[in-house]
Order: structure tokens, then sequence, then C-alpha cells
């Protein structure tokens, strides 16, 4: 079996890249994506973790991740569209109504 | 899982999702997602989570990914001309995320991650596993959770319907009101 | 021996469903269910309080009713309950309450008949006869001040009850301000018994448990705790230097002055001596204090109460001087009759001010006696029942407040206070002169009524004339329930207190005869000299009151007492607040550290609010910043450095 | 373990291979069985030196369809239009017909054979989630039609894209549920399993098909499958009256050839999953291991190798008989709207489903055949 520290360390790194990429990347949508990215990564973890634990708690866990990511992605997009609709944009350094 | 499937798909699974994040088309950068998603799912299945990995196939790739589709389609979204962010967010942002995964390297190496390794019971990761758990200790989560949908479900449509256009009345003029 | 009698809450209850009904369904449910209501639930009290106090009687002498309903307060050993209970004290007392309440009550369905606001006044009169039961059947000290308070609320409530008239609205804070003083007094006293008696480890406020535990007191804890009491008693029943308040309650509806006057609140103060009595009894000097307290105010009120022409002021300091009386019983040791006082006095001043009501009624609301007379005809119930409450307050015999008057000044005799038996004395004759003057000046000799008004004098209804037809008959017989020893049955009333309240220890033998006769004597001067002044020779006051003009002026402004607490209290403290907390205080440093405060948020905000620059993304690379320093926390201590 | 790998390699081109063969009888179907509805005769022309001619069987165009027309396709220009994503492009295609051809390898052909010793189940894959990996590689079936769609920088071409994917994601519900309630039903979601869970007789005479146990799963299961594989009545997405050839308008040669092998093989896959859910897979009728058990009593033994063959040919019957049921309906149905098609998805097969499901766990449960 792969030793955890490879699947840690793998999850770590796409973890990170959907962190980049909210952060570097201006369009809502991938933005989005990137969130979606580092849900992954943690599922990957969870599955890793408790195959090695043997419970399979780690995977309910990761269904019910996938079930929230379901609901979240349904709204989420839904906002975008209704943003888009109204602002004509889906860059998020345009959408700073909230600012000062 | 051999471990050169392990780093195939890994190295897979990183360049995805590096492709994700650097894709001047939206429509690239989905299709970059999806194919971590798979990798991903694959990886699940290695793990022995068959029934998760194939679900993650079927509700991630299969439906959440056409959602997006959908929403590309519908935007229009096309190749961005221009600078995809603002250069001091792309510069600290990557720097950020490299900090944290180093950190998170030196978190994750072998003396700070003690897990109590033990045999998996037959049936690990089967539907019926899986289902007991999800109806016995879970029970009430799963529940919220299908709650948790239904509203997700409505406020989408409420959020994405158009709203009818209004048409106001026109003011009865002086004239009129005096005569009647 | 106690019993437990849990139709004692029923006393409480019903009183409360007074409230209740007229607070929010009596304005919509119309005149006439607040008019069955209001007084309704009075008698039904006063049924269940006769039930009880029958129950009592029977039993042996020194028991009590108690009804335990929940724990109040638990503070550490400390602790207070809810609990009621009955002795022969509070039974009296509950009696007096319930009953001449419900008559009150009664009487003001007749007198409030034309008034917008029925709901709100038995609303205020119900909340104020549940108050004044409360503060009656408490147990403890503490519930007794949660009544003390409810009927200092109550009575500023209804002082001020035509609150439009900014005059009746300053009335009505004056006499809650001049409440909240003697309030003060009360709570400190509490507290000195809490924290003397806590001393010794006895947490309570019980008074059984406080007399089983008055020992621990001391003389000085005792002196402390009785004389701060005092000054609470001071404040609710008008004595010195405390009445300021009572004369001007007399701009509330006139039952609410004969509830506050004669079944209420001013015999509070009385009935918390003699309930502490015990207390009072170890220190002396604090005794001495009340008696001579006492007997002052009585001098004093009856004598400004000489030459007032308004009716009502006339019986309100005749009230001031007769809780005079009260407390020079009861500073003199004998608290049976301060109590018994309480109870004729309670039945002929109750009835005094109804029948004053009923004249104003009668007139239109006129209350000054230069504008009345020769009514004797025309309202002859009124004048019938008011003639025989002037014989009793004046302490003729046989009428009721010759019995309880004698008994006090028999006491304070007695117990050697020689000087203020004199003073009481003469404060009889004078009692007598101001009372025959009103009757004179009301219903003999010709009218001086306003013409326009002339045509509509007219007896009061029926619902008004029977509570004074019976008041006039407990007016009457009230006193014989207790008269001079070997008499009939004696001093019954006296032996029924004994086990509550403690017995007299005379301290010089006197013969009670004379005495009697002596204040009887002066009585009668007092009467005939009224007679002489205001029937014969009518010419005689004016010429008096002209020769003697600085003395007359003195008594007609109450000897410039409010003045003096004008000037020494109240001006001061406008001056203070005005200058000192407004002026310097509030406008500077208060309202300047506010505005200091304000103004530095909006400085500081104005710089921070340049972080808040509305693009998500920022928010999100400061929240890694956040991530980062947890993980790098996180892993120091894992790594252990 | 060799012998496994061998055995799971000739299994999986096996099947592979049945699935395109399949999908060439298709094809010929398509031409002359059509023709032979609408009373045409069909292409006839192509000989190989007048075979047919002397073969005494003039117009039977087997050469047009099976070989000229594939070669004629695959010779052709590959076109790629103007402002296409190109990589996507040629993606596309690949992407359809992927997901299909891997979905072959779950389907049970035969039952268990055994050669010197080795058991070797007769099915590329034996997976114990087989149904879920159905229900997965049928979702990844979109993208190639969306993609499709879109890179080819077509107005028809994307709206047939944006149909079709609709239209799939939309019958992909009905589908999944149907299937769900077969699993329920068989308490496995291994095909095999199920296929053997359909073993034996009612009554004596009736086979245990899985048809008479959920009459209202095959039929959704055959609508929405029919809608999956975008045939008609549902041909929406590529109805060339109103989108000229919808997705794959913008397609020539080799990759519109493989759009086309995606349909065909799609209905192909259909065809053999309605016979492994509900037409008892391999079974034959009252055959047992040791031969027939006719419902009259009679007995009849046959060789086990025999009777693992005689599966073999009833399965690929029954498939054919399907394939040609489909070819009949899509030959003689007018199209739906596309509002319909969306109605009859959603308000029709899905709470249809849904109550089919509801049913069945009542029945499970009832049944007790629930651990």
């Amino acid at each position: 079996m792969i030793p955890l520290t490879y699947m840690m360390s793998l999850s770590a790194i796409i973890f990170a890249i959907g962190v980049a990429g909210v952060i570097i990347r201006r369009n809502i949508l991938v933005m989005f994506m990137s969130i979606e990215l580092m849900l992954n990564a943690v599922n990957l973890a969870f599955i890793a973790i408790g195959s090695r634990l043997g419970s399979m708690d780690g995977q309910v866990i990761v269904f019910f991740v996938m079930t929230v990511a379901a609901a979240e992605s349904a709204v989420g997009l839904g906002i975008i569209i209704s943003t888009f609709r109204n602002r004509e944009t889906v860059h998020a350094d345009e959408l700073t109504l909230m600012r000062w | 899982m051999p471990p050169f499937l392990y780093i195939f798909l890994g190295a897979l699974a990183i360049v995805s999702a590096l492709g994700v994040i650097v894709q001047r088309n939206p429509i690239h950068s989905l299709l970059s997602l999806i194919s971590t998603l798979l990798t991903i799912a694959i990886l699940f299945i290695g793990e022995n989570a068959v029934v998760v990995g194939f679900l993650q196939i079927i509700v991630y790739a299969g439906a959440i990914m056409i959602l997006f589709l959908f929403v590309i389609w519908l935007l229009n979204l096309q190749v961005e001309s221009g600078p995809t962010g603002h250069l001091a967010l792309k510069a600290f942002g990557s720097l950020g995320a490299a900090l944290l995964v180093t950190e998170l390297f030196f978190l994750l190496a072998p003396p700070h991650l003690q897990v109590k390794f033990t045999q998996e019971p037959a049936g690990y990761g089967s539907l019926a596993s899986l289902a007991g758990k999800l109806f016995t200790d879970y029970l009430v989560a799963f529940e919220v959770t299908s709650l948790l949908l239904l509203a997700a479900v409505v406020g989408s449509i409420a959020l994405a319907r158009r709203l009818p256009v209004v048409v106001e009345e026109p003011q009865p003029r002086v004239v009129e009101k005096i005569a009647s | 021996m106690t019993v437990e009698f849990p139709a004692l809450a029923l006393i409480l209850l019903f009183p409360a469903l007074g409230v209740v009904f007229n607070l929010f369904f009596g304005a919509k449910w119309g005149r006439t269910s607040v008019n069955i209501v209001g007084p309704g639930v009075m008698f039904l009290a006063f049924g269940v309080a006769t039930w009880a106090f029958v129950r009592l009687l029977a039993m042996p002498a020194g028991s009590a009713l108690a009804m335990p309903l929940w724990g109040w307060i638990e503070g550490g050993p400390f602790h207070a309950d809810l609990a009621l209970r009955v002795d022969a004290l509070s039974g009296v007392m509950v009696m007096i309450v319930t009953g001449v309440g419900a008559l009150i009550h009664l009487y003001s369905v007749g007198y409030m008949a034309h008034d917008e606001d029925f709901a709100r006044f038995f609303t205020y009169m119900n909340l104020f006869a549940l108050s004044m039961l409360i503060l009656i059947l408490a147990d403890n000290l503490l519930m007794m001040f949660v009544g003390w308070e409810g009927v200092g609320l109550c009575s500023y409530l209804l002082i001020a009850f035509w609150y439009t008239n900014p005059q009746f609205a300053y009335n009505g804070r004056k006499a809650f301000v001049v409440n909240r003083i003697g309030d003060a007094g009360f709570l400190l006293g509490m507290f000195t018994i809490v924290g003397t008696l806590g001393a010794h480890g006895v947490w309570t406020l019980n008074f059984v448990e406080l007399r089983n535990n008055a020992a621990l007191l001391g003389g000085a804890g005792a002196t402390a705790a009785c004389f701060l009491l005092f000054i609470g008693a001071t404040g609710k029943s008008a004595q010195i230097p405390l009445y300021v308040w009572l004369p001007d309650a007399m701009v509330g509806p006139t039952p609410v002055s004969a509830l506050i006057h004669a079944a209420t609140m001013v015999t509070a103060g009385v009935y918390m001596i003699a309930r502490l009595g015990f207390m009072f009894s170890m220190t002396p000097s604090t005794l001495d204090l009340v008696a001579t307290i006492g007997a002052l105010t009585a001098l004093f009120a009856a004598s400004i109460a000489i030459v007032q022409p308004d009716i009502k002021k006339v019986l309100a300091y005749s009230t001031i001087s007769q809780l005079g009386y009260m407390f020079l019983g009861v500073g003199s040791g004998a608290y049976a009759s301060g109590i018994f006082h309480v109870m004729t006095h309670a039945f002929f001043k109750g009835l005094l001010f109804l029948c004053a009501g009923s004249v104003m009624h009668a007139l239109g609301g006129e209350q000054d006696m230069n504008k009345m007379g020769g009514l004797r005809k025309k309202v002859p119930i009124t004048f019938a029942t008011m003639f025989i409450a002037t014989l009793a307050i004046a302490a003729i015999f046989p009428f009721s407040g010759y019995f309880s008057k004698d008994l006090i000044l028999d006491s304070a005799y007695e117990s050697g206070h020689f000087w203020l038996w004199l003073i009481g004395v003469v404060t009889a004759g004078l009692t007598t002169f101001y009372m025959f003057r009103l009757i004179f000046m009301t219903f003999f000799g010709e009218s001086r009524v306003d013409p326009d008004k002339e045509h509509h004098i007219h007896e009061s209804p029926a619902v008004m004339a029977i509570p004074l037809i019976v008041l006039a008959i407990l007016a009457t017989v009230g006193g014989w329930v207790n008269l001079p020893d070997g008499w009939l049955w004696g001093d019954a009333f006296v032996r029924f207190l004994a086990p509550a309240v403690g017995n007299f220890k005379p301290a010089i033998e006197a013969n009670s005869f004379d005495l009697s006769l002596i204040a009887l004597a002066a009585s009668i001067i007092g009467g005939v000299l009224a007679w002489v002044l205001y029937i014969q020779l009518p010419g005689i006051p004016f010429l008096l009151a002209w020769r003697l003009k600085p003395a007359y002026d003195l008594l007609l402004n109450k000897y410039y007492i409010d003045d003096l607490y004008n000037l020494i209290v109240t001006r001061p403290l406008f001056w203070i607040s005005d200058n000192v907390l407004n002026r310097a205080i509030d406008s500077y440093a208060i309202d300047g550290t506010a505005e200091g405060a304000g103004l530095a948020v909006q400085t500081s905000g104005q710089v921070a609010r340049r972080a808040e620059t509305g693009n998500v993304q920022h928010y999100a690379f400061v929240y890694l910043l956040g991530a980062l320093g947890i993980v790098a926390y996180y892993l120091f201590l894992v790594t252990g450095r | 373990m060799t012998i496994e790998l061998i055995a799971g390699a000739i299994k999986a081109i096996l099947m592979i291979v049945l699935g395109l063969n399949l999908a060439l009888f298709l094809l010929y179907f398509e031409r002359k069985g059509s023709a032979l509805i609408q009373d045409r005769i069909g292409s006839n022309r192509v000989t190989i030196t007048g075979l047919g001619q002397r073969m005494g069987m003039p117009n039977l165009g087997i050469i047009n369809t099976t070989i000229a027309d594939p070669v004629k396709m695959f010779t052709k220009e590959d076109f790629v239009p103007e402002g296409a994503d190109k990589f996507l492009h040629t993606l596309a295609p690949f992407l359809a017909l992927f997901p299909v051809m891997i979905t072959f390898v779950v389907i049970p052909f035969g039952d268990t054979i055994s050669i010197s010793g080795h058991r070797i189940g007769l099915e590329a894959a034996n997976l114990n989630a087989g149904a879920l990996y159905l229900l997965a590689t049928i979702g990844l079936g979109v993208y190639g039609v969306a993609l499709a769609g879109w890179s080819s920088n077509n107005r028809w071409a994307l709206l047939g894209g944006i149909r079709a994917t609709a239209q799939m994601i939309s019958y992909e519900l009905a589908m999944g549920l149907a299937i769900v309630s077969v699993i329920m039903t068989f308490g496995t979601l291994n095909l095999q399993e199920i296929v053997r869970g359909q073993g034996g007789v009612w009554f004596g005479f009736l086979p245990r098909w899985g048809i008479f146990v959920q009459p209202l799963a095959f039929i959704l299961l055959l609508v929405a499958g029919a809608a999956e594989s975008k045939r008609i009545p549902f041909d929406l997405p590529e109805s060339d009256s109103e989108l000229i050839q919808g997705y794959f308008t913008e397609y020539s040669g080799g990759k519109q050839a493989v759009f086309m092998l995606t349909d065909f093989a799609e209905q192909a896959l259909l065809a053999m999953l309605l016979t492994t859910f509900f037409l008892g897979g391999w079974q034959v009728p009252w055959l047992m291991r040791d031969g027939f058990h006719l419902p009259g009593g009679a007995f009849l033994a046959v060789p086990a190798l025999a009777v693992s063959i005689l599966g073999i040919i009833a399965f690929l019957a029954k498939v054919v008989a399907l394939c040609t049921f489909l070819g009949l309906v899509r030959w003689t149905l007018p199209r739906f709207r596309y509002d319909q098609l969306m109605r009859l998805g959603w308000k029709g097969l899905v709470p249809l489903g849904l109550l089919n499901v509801l049913l069945t766990a009542f029945v499970v449960v009832a049944t007790g055949r629930v651990q």
C-alpha cells in the first residue's frame, strides 16, 4: 500500500494549488473550480487516512462533503449567474461594491 | 495499488490541477478540473474506497461539472484577454501557497504523522458498509443533508430565474381625476 | 402551633386577578364588568380573610396560620421564601385592610361613576390592596419590603391619577420621592439585621426566626437596625420629618385618600414596628424616640389642622396627628394599643374621608369649607355618619376612638412619659376642636355655597351611602372589643394580640380611670370651644386670625416646613444637579468622553477602512496568511522547536 | 496469474470486437432495414466482382454498408472549421466513444467456465460495483458530445451540444433509478450475480427474468436508454431538419465515423444492459448446469461446455433481437418536441422511477431479503 505520507503530500499539493487558484485568478468561475480542488484534496486525505485506520468514517465524511459541494455549487453558480446579469462581469476585482 | 500507478496518477492530478489555474480558457480549466477529479476518483478506488470513488465520478464529474459547463456556456465566457489577475496577488498568492505546502510537508512528515495502522475489515468500502454507517451513526447528518440539498435546489432556482419585467401603471392625469 | 392554611394564598390571588382583569379587559369589557370585578375581588378576599380569622380565633392563643408558597431567594446560607403567615397581629390587619378596603372599593364605584379612566383606577386600587396584603401576610422582612415598595408605587400612581394636571403629577412624584427616602432607611435596616445576625451565622429575615435569635443582635445592632427601620416607618406613615407628602396626597380621588389613610399604607409603619416589637423592646432609646416623634407629630399636625380651610387638608393633618398617637402608643411599648388605634382609626378615618368625598360629590368637587355650610338638611346620611365619625375621632365615650386613644394615653403615662402624655391630652383637645370646626363649618350655619352649585346639591347614591352606614356602625362599636379592665369582657383585644406583640409592662402605676377622665375633659373642652367659636360667635375666628396674624399665618402655612425643605434640600439639590452635574460633569466629562470615543472610532475607522478593498481575493489572501500562521504554530508545537 | 491476465485480455478484446461488430450490424440494419421498412431498395451498387449477383442475391448491399461506407468515411478529408478549438475538436469524438467502449467490459456474456482447473468468468471485468461503474461511465459519455458541440464554433453545433447534454443528464436520472430498483431487487451490484439471480423458474414454467419482476423498470430503462443513445424518437441533438447535424455538424471523415460508431455502440450497449438486467443475460430458459428441465418435468441432459456455449449464444441472440427492436422503433416513431422531451424526462420517468424504487424497497423489506 502507498505510504500515507505520499498520499497526504499529494493532497497537500493539490490543496495548495487550489488556494493559489482562488487568490491569483480573478475569474469567479475559476476561483470556484479552485475551491472544488481544495475540497477534493481534503477528500483524498480523508480517504487515505480512513483506509489506513480501517474505519469507514472517512468515506462517510467524503460522501457528505460531496453532497455539500453539490449544493454549494448549485447555489454558488446561481449567484454567479444573477451577478452576471446585474453587473455584466465575472471578475472578482470588479465586484467591489462593499469597498470603503 | 502499484507504486508506478500511484506516481503516474499523482503526477497527472498535479499537472491537471495546475492546468485548472493556469489555463486562460474557462472550458480548458474545467476540463483540467474534470481530469483531476477522475484521477482522484481512481486514487479513491485504489484506496479501497470503491463506492465513494464511483460516486465521485458520478456526482462530481457527471453532474457538478456539467453545471459548470452550462454556466460557462450561459455566460458565454471566451478566452480571457488581458491579465487573469493582479500581479501582486499572483506573486504573493503563489508564494503563500508554496509556503503552505512546505509547512504541510513538514507537518505530514513521518515523525509527526502518526496513524495507528489497522487492517481493513472485510467488505471495507463496499456499498453495504457505507450504507451501514450512513443509516446508523450518521443518520441525522444524512437527513439534514437531504434537507440541505432541497434548500439548495430551491435557492438556486430562485437565484437564477429571470424576474418578470414589472410594467408600472401610468398615473391617471389630473383631468381624469377631476372628471371621475 | 402553626397550621398550614392554603386558603391564605387566595387572599392574595383575588386582588391579583382583579388587577389582571381590570388591566387587560377592564377598558374593553366596559364599566359594568369593572364595577363588579373591582370591589368583588376585595369582598372575596375579605371573605377568605374572615374564614382564616375565625379559624385563628378557634385555635389556642399564640398559634398561627401559614402557607409556604415557594422558595424565592437562595443566596448561599441566606434564604428568603415566599411564605404567608397569619398570626393575631397580621390577622387583625388583614381583616382591616380587606374589610375597609372592600367598602372603599364599593364606594369608589359610585364616586368614579363619571370618570373615564375607571378601569385604570380599579387596576391601581386592586394593586394597592394586593401590595398591602403582601406586606401584611409576609412571613419575612424581605417579602414585606416587596409590599412596602408596592404600596409606595401605588400611592404614586393613585395620587397622580389625574396626571394631566401638572400639580397633581408633581405631588405624586413628591410622595414617591419622600417614600423612597424612608425605603432607603428600611433597606439599610434590613442590611443591618442580616449583617449582624449573619456574623453569628444566622442568615434569615424570617420573623419567627428573628424573634428566636433577636438576642444575638445585641444592643448596638438592635438600636441601629430599629433606628433605620423607624426612618422607613416615618416615611411610610408620614411622621416628622417625612410627613410632607401626605397632605399633598389629597389631590388624588377621595377614595384613594381614604384607602391610603384609613386602611392601607400609612398604617404600614405602625404594623412594621409592632411586628418587630420584640426588637424595638430591646432598645429603650429607640422606643423613646418613636414615642417622642409620635407625640410631637400628633401635636404639630393637629395645630396645623386647626386653621386649614380645605376639608381634605384638615382630614389629612388629622390623619398625621392620629398616626402620631399610634406611634406614641407603640413607642411607649404598648404595641397592642397602637394596633388597636389603627383599627378604630381605620373605621372612623375611612368614614370621615368617604363622607368628605360625599360632601364634595354633592358640591361638585368643592373642597373649601368657607364655601360650605348648612348642608345638614341637604345630605342627612352624610351628616349623620360624619358626625358619628367625628365623635369617634374626638374620643367621646362610647365611640370607638375613645377606647383606643384612652388606651394609648394610658400606656403612655404608665410607661413614664408624663410630658408626652400631656401633649397627647392637649392634642386630644385640639383634635376635638378642629373636627367640630369642620363639622360646624360644613353642616351648620347658613350656606356659603356658590349659587350656581346650590341647586344640584344631592345626597349620594346608595352604593356610596351603604359603606358610610356600615363604617358608621363600625366606628361606633368598633372600640368595644377592648373595654377597660374589669368591664364586661375586659381588654379582650389586647389579650388576643399579646402573644403576637408581647405584653405591655407598665413602669409606673396609675389610676387609668382618672387619666381617661382628664382626656375626655380635654376633648369636651375642645368641642365646646369649637361650638362657641363657630356657632355662637362666628366673628371671633376672623378676629383672632387678624389679631394673631403671625401665628395664624404660621399655622396656615404649615410652619413653612415645605418651604424650609425647599430651601435646604430641594433648591440646593437642583442647583447642584444643574450647575455641577449637568453643566460640568455631564456636558464636559461624560459628553466629552462619549464624543471623544466616537471621534476616535471615526478617525481610526477612516484609516482602517482602507483594508476593506471589497475584493474577495484580498480577503482570501489575508485568510491564507492566518492559515499559514496557525499551521506554523501547530508545526512549532508538534516539532517541539 | 498469467493465465488470468491473458484470459482477461482476450475477454476484453472479445467484448470490444463484439461491440464493434454489433455496431457494424446496426449500420447495415440502418441502411437496409430502413429501406425495407420504407419500401426502398437501399444501397445495392457496390460489388466485388459481382459476388452478390453471382450468389443470386442481387441487392443485399452488404459490401456497401459494411465495407464501402467505412472506407469512404475514413478516406475523406478531416476538416477542422475556422476558429474552432482544434484540440478539443479532435478530442471530442474519442471522448464520446471511450466511455461506451469501456462500459462493455462489465457485461457478463456467459457463465463461468473452467479450463484446465482455472475458473474463468465470462465477463471482461468482474467488478463488485459493476452497476456503479456503468452509471459512472455512462455519465462520462456526456462530455464528448458537449465538447464537440462547443469546440466546433458553430451555432447549430453548440445548440446540438447543449440539447444533447441536457437530454443526457436528464435521462441519466431515470436510467439510474431503474438500475437502482433492479439492484435492490437482486441485492447486489455485481452484474454477473444479477444474471445468476435470474436463473431458475417460477411456477415451473416462468423464467425468473428481471422483466417479470421489474416490468416498470424495464420500460424506464428502455426509454431512458433510447434517450441516452440519442436515437429517434429522442434524436433532438442531431435533428437534421432543425440543426443541420447537431453537435457533429462540423465533423467529417473519420471523426464523424467515430461519432456514428458511438451511436451504434451505445445502442448495442443499451441492448446488452437490457438483456443483462431484465432478460436474464446468458440464461437460457429451463437450462440448468446439467441440462434442460422442461416445464413438463421432462429432462434433457446437456454437457457442461455445451451449456456454456448455449448461454453465450442465448446472450447474443437476445442482444441482437433487442437491437432489431430498437431499430424498428427508430424507423417508425416521429421525433419529440424539445419541451415534450423534457416533460417526459422530468415529469414522467423520474417520478415513475422514484415510485418504483419506493415500491421495490417496500417489497424487499417486507419479504425480508435485506441483511
